[in-house]
């Protein structure tokens, strides 16, 4: 068989796609109107569930970029049980990650020794502001709902791992 | 096809690396020998980690001469890097110190590492044989008054933007290169910032936010945040 | 149409005809534009283009436009102002004249030249000028790189052009594009006379170079060294912004329209169809309704012709200078010369 | 920084000013031409500074530094685990592969390896990333020599790389994926079904890109024979990965050194070209990244059962010593030298980036030439900025 010119075969190759676009669509999602669903592990954002936070400053002082502020204050909490003594409990005043800095690691997430810090694959929560990235507590909060339950793992896994 | 593992076992090595590695590094320790040889007195020290790699320090004053001899008579004719250390720690640890308190006083007491040292600062080089593919890690000390060295332009031509780099980052002066321009940093930068001595500005401009701690109860004791901290340590070694 | 247009008086007349070449220019350039550029390209690269603005981003081109014109008209600090801004108008000038002499129909047609040829041929080098003007009066050294890189390749596929319309010529006996068009509808192929005769296939070397020569003059990839913009920014246009961007841009696609167009005329039977479907024998016995059907089939041949220049344009990566010099010199035009003394010598023999 | 690194740059150029008088029949002055850093040809911001005889280069300079961020420096106030953060930054395109060294590095001080599970998938995402990082180049080459369409057909399919990354390690461009001691994480269950198949799509993708570019005859008649790098001014300028192969050295470190990674598991080829002109460059790529999807391949049905993390403390503090570790990253030879003195953080970090040295040559290189050829030149080094300034 003679050889094609390379000429002619880089014409069939757009030809080639051209025709494939037409019949079977193109790559492209129309973002605004039809969105991604991003993985399970998708580091979008960093979900704060307030709750656990006892907030012992590990994640503020594992981070990279410094971009976790906490400030926090005790306080006496009623007893666990009928009679004991009154427990003091850290109360979080503020939690603010700087989203303008944050470099989406996720070492924080990691060191949390209590389950508080999670990764939401949430994405849209661009400002026009660079200021208004810094996202306090109510809004990290807010994202808890987002988190999704961590993916199966693959065959071989070492089940140990949660 | 790749044989399978035995349930994938957990090699923990902080002892075991020598099982895993040979003892004796034949190959590495005949090309010591050979390079002892033939620099003669300008070889002052080396360290050989068996199966892993070779340090040597050579004299500053014929450190041109000894690289040429590595490439001529040993093959060393890959030029793998150049850089330059400074062996004393910095003076401003990682920028973590509260403002509002008194500066640490930290030990900057200059260790060398593998095959010693006398200088402040040094110079190395990495060549690599480009038919056995062994490198070596050859240092040289550059003295603190006038950090100075001689330029390998001559003999590894890729040198030239290596130089230029650890002159502007270190202010080493590369005595043959004729065009110690900047690479990176605006020709009236002051100082010398891969240097322990310069301050990392990004990290003295703001207070690091890990010195905030938990405030107290008025009035109450220590004792709950050391119980916070214990708790956290417990589930680190639990998660680990 | 002629006899229509003879009881409207003369500046009526002369109105009608600089509306009709607006639309001759702009519409294809519009079409050309959103067909090809928006579309085919896009689809060839496994995407949509443009969808937002209309169905299938069909307005996009007047969203673009309606960009351009809100932008700044920036004239850079060194540039040689006045030439500056013309520049670009020189480029849309030369267009315009070229469409002047392409027949759309029996009696569609703005005029009607003897030396229609020539004087096409004359008038779509006038757009080198502009180019030449922009590169050099923009101050900037990847303009002046572009001016001068495009003066010199359409100097050098002007050349192949001509040689290659010769071959036209000596075969049609006339310079006359519209006598071209008849030649070639009335004409007949080793005695079959059912699809006339399209020089496409008799001056096949002709048509082909003179396609190559289109897509230089175009500065069309693989011939886009002028613009290059992975090298040069983007030309002679580095500097330009707002509507004299427009211009150039307008200028590029109408363009590469109305070479089409003319190449259709030379090669693909121009507006006609073969006249023995309908029993014509000549131009006077056309019907009256060619004069609007003929302008849809120029459209049409234009299209395929525009599309394999597109098509081309969006397949190869470029040349570089000196090889598109040397090809031109040592390849095209000893080729079209072949063609020529090929062409001369049938012509006499039969 | 413009400014002032102007005057130098300057005073540089017109030292070499008399260099430039080439045409002296003319007495023609050369004009010196700044290309970037804002130029669609130099992805990133390097700025060349070709002083030019009509349009063919007299002298030529890159000018980096528009880019530098300081990574060096930076590693000196972080924590080991916050250096792989950095460090995937480097070459932003094969993020992955700039972790393991570093991580190897760190591993070989504190005489730790990775459990065999861990090694496949690093290894495997470690191929992965080279495969995201070469496909855009071969689509990007392209768009430097002109075609268009390449570089859209590389993003297509690149997508594909980059969502199994994400949906294994979170980060589409910055996994952060390696830990020392292992990786962060177990794959996700159907992560290999999805790898096969992505294989093949990419492995098409090749195909397209040969015949759309490297058949084309426009397209080597760019490159053949332009930019010639000859076998020893290659390793004396100490260029590696795919430009010192395309030079004739036959030369892989995934091959030629032992490390803990598992690249002797799977059967491959080290491809070599005796031409090294740009055409070769690219070839070999092409080539790689072939041999790339096949690696991957055969490392997914061989991947052990088993735990991925070795036991490490959590706080991790690395002990006093020296280590080099280099490995054959998409762009090059990119290896650590960590320095530790038993604490916290790296006491020093040299990054040996394999687009610095690959850049270096480029002085060299460029004399002579055309304007376009510096185009073609660079897009066949191929760097990434982030690689050259670090």
């Amino acid at each position: 068989m003679a050889k094609v010119p390379g000429l002619v075969k880089g014409l069939g190759v757009t030809l080639g796609t051209l025709f494939k676009t037409t019949v079977n669509g193109s790559n492209t999602v129309q973002y605004p109107h039809e969105k991604e669903t991003p993985p399970i592990r998708s580091r979008g954002v960093i979900a704060l569930h307030q709750d656990n936070c006892t907030s012992c400053m590990l994640c503020s002082r594992s981070c990279p970029d410094w971009c976790i502020y906490i400030e926090a204050h005790k306080e006496l909490a009623p007893p666990r049980r009928e009679g004991g003594k009154p427990r003091q409990v850290n109360l979080l005043d503020r939690f603010d990650i700087d989203y303008a800095l944050c470099m989406y690691c996720g070492i924080c997430v990691e060191v949390c020794p209590f389950d508080a810090l999670f990764w939401s694959p949430e994405y849209e929560y661009s400002e026009p502001n660079i200021s208004d990235l810094l996202h306090d507590k109510s809004k990290l909060s807010e994202w808890m709902e987002t988190v999704p339950e961590a993916p199966e793992l693959e065959a071989g896994a070492d089940k140990k791992k949660k | 096809m790749p044989p399978k593992s035995p349930n994938g076992e957990v090699r923990q090595l902080s002892s075991s690396s020598e099982t895993t590695t040979p003892v004796v590094d034949l190959e590495r320790e005949q090309m010591l020998e050979a390079i002892k040889l033939s620099l003669g007195d300008v070889f002052v020290d080396s360290h050989l980690k068996p199966g892993d790699d070779l340090w040597i320090r050579v004299r500053t004053d014929s450190w041109l001469g000894s690289v040429q001899k590595l490439r001529d008579h040993h093959s060393f004719d890959y030029f793998g890097f150049l850089s330059a250390i400074d062996w004393m720690p910095s003076p401003y640890g990682r920028g973590e110190d509260d403002p509002t308190e008194p500066a640490p006083v930290r030990d900057t007491t200059i260790r060398s590492g593998y095959a010693g040292g006398d200088t402040r600062m040094q110079v190395f080089i990495r060549l690599v044989n480009s038919k056995t593919h062994l490198g070596i890690t050859v240092k040289v000390d550059v003295a603190d008054s006038s950090p100075s060295v001689e330029s390998l332009i001559t003999i590894f031509a890729g040198a030239n933007w290596h130089e230029r780099e650890t002159h502007e980052m270190f202010g080493i002066d590369f005595v043959g290169h004729n065009d110690l321009r900047n690479m990176y940093l605006p020709v009236d930068f002051e100082g010398h910032p891969l240097r322990k001595d310069f301050p990392l500005l990004a990290r003295m401009v703001k207070p690091w936010p890990g010195i905030v701690d938990v405030e107290p109860l008025p009035g109450g004791d220590e004792e709950d945040s050391a119980e916070v901290k214990a708790s956290a340590q417990s589930k680190d070694s639990d998660a680990s | 149409m002629i006899a229509l247009l003879a009881e409207v008086p003369y500046w009526g007349q002369s109105l009608l005809r600089v509306l009709g070449g607006l639309v001759a220019v702009l519409l294809p350039a519009g079409t050309i534009v959103y067909v090809f550029l928006f579309k085919m390209m896009s689809f060839m690269q496994s995407r949509l283009g443009p969808m937002e603005a209309g169905p299938y981003g069909s307005m996009q081109l007047f969203a673009e436009v309606g960009k351009w014109l809100q932008k700044e008209d920036i004239v850079p600090d060194r540039a040689d102002a006045r030439i500056f801004k013309m520049a670009p108008v020189i480029v849309l000038v030369s267009t315009f004249l070229l469409v002047v002499v392409v027949p759309f129909g029996p009696e569609a047609w703005f005029t009607d030249f003897e030396t229609g040829v020539f004087y096409a041929l004359a008038v779509s080098s006038i757009s080198v000028l502009g180019i030449l003007i922009a590169g050099w009066s923009s101050a900037n050294k990847y303009s002046l790189l572009g001016g001068l890189r495009a003066a010199g390749q359409l100097i050098a596929y002007e050349l192949p052009m001509v040689l290659a319309v010769m071959g036209v010529v000596i075969q049609a006996g006339t310079m006359n594009l519209q006598k071209i068009v008849v030649a070639q509808n009335t004409g007949s192929m080793f005695g079959i006379d059912a699809i006339g005769h399209p020089y496409v296939i008799s001056q096949f070397f002709g048509f082909i170079i003179f396609m190559i020569a289109i897509q230089a003059e175009l500065t069309q990839a693989p011939f886009d060294m002028p613009i290059a913009e992975s090298e040069l920014v983007s030309g002679y246009m580095t500097e330009y912004s707002g509507f004299r961007f427009l211009i150039f841009f307008i200028g590029e696609f109408a363009t590469a329209g109305v070479f089409a167009m003319i190449a259709s005329v030379l090669f693909l039977g121009g507006w006609g169809v073969p006249f023995t479907w309908f029993g014509w024998t000549s131009v006077d016995d056309v019907a009256n309704w060619m004069n609007f059907v003929g302008p849809l089939i120029m459209f049409t041949k234009m299209m395929l012709l525009v599309f394999i220049i597109m098509w081309i344009r969006f397949s190869y990566p470029r040349l570089r200078e000196d090889q598109l010099q040397r090809f031109a010199w040592k390849g095209l035009i000893p080729v079209a010369l072949i063609n020529i003394m090929v062409t001369a010598i049938l012509k006499v023999v039969f | 920084m413009t400014m002032l690194g102007d005057r130098q740059q300057l005073s540089y150029i017109a030292s070499q000013a008399a260099d430039a008088r080439l045409n002296l029949e003319l007495e023609t002055e050369g004009m010196t031409l700044n290309i970037g850093p804002q130029h669609p040809a130099t992805h990133g911001t390097l700025r060349i500074i070709a002083r030019l005889d009509g349009e063919q280069v007299v002298w030529a300079e890159p000018a980096c530094g528009y880019m530098h961020r300081g990574y060096e420096k930076l590693t000196e106030v972080r924590t080991f685990p916050q250096v792989t953060t950095l460090v995937n930054r480097i070459d932003w395109l094969g993020s992955f592969a700039n972790e393991v060294p570093f991580i190897l590095a760190a591993e070989k001080l504190m005489g730790v390896e990775a459990p065999t599970r861990a090694q496949y998938i690093r290894t495997i995402l470690f191929e992965l990333s080279r495969i995201a990082n070469v496909s855009l180049f071969l689509g990007d080459l392209g768009v430097q020599l002109g075609a268009i369409t390449p570089v859209f057909l590389a993003f297509r399919d690149r997508e594909y790389v980059l969502n199994l990354i994400e949906s294994a390690t979170g980060g589409r461009f910055h996994p952060n994926f390696d830990r020392i001691g292992g990786l962060k994480d177990d794959l996700p269950a159907g992560w290999i079904d999805e790898t096969r198949a992505v294989m093949k799509k990419l492995r098409s993708f090749c195909d397209q890109i040969e015949d759309l570019l490297f058949g084309n005859e426009i397209f080597q008649s760019r490159t053949r024979g332009i930019g010639v790098i000859p076998r020893d001014v290659a390793l004396q300028y100490g260029l590696s990965g795919a430009n010192l192969r395309a030079s004739g050295v036959d030369w892989d470190l995934r091959r030629d050194q032992t490390l803990p990674m598992v690249w002797d598991k799977a059967d491959w080829k080290v491809w070599t070209h005796p031409d090294g002109d740009s055409f070769a460059r690219c070839w070999v790529r092409l080539q790689e990244t072939r041999e790339s999807t096949k690696i991957v391949d055969q490392l997914l049905g061989a991947i052990p059962s088993g735990p991925v993390m070795a036991k490490v403390p959590k706080i991790i503090k690395v002990p006093e010593g020296e280590a080099w570790v280099s490995t054959e990253n998409p762009l090059g030879e990119m290896g650590y030298y960590v320095v530790s003195r038993g604490d916290l953080g790296p006491f020093r970090v040299k990054i040996r980036s394999a687009s610095f040295n690959n850049i270096s040559i480029t002085p060299w290189l460029l004399r002579g030439v055309y304007v376009p050829d510096i185009v073609t030149i660079l897009a066949s080094l191929y760097f990434i900025l982030g690689d050259i300034d670090r």
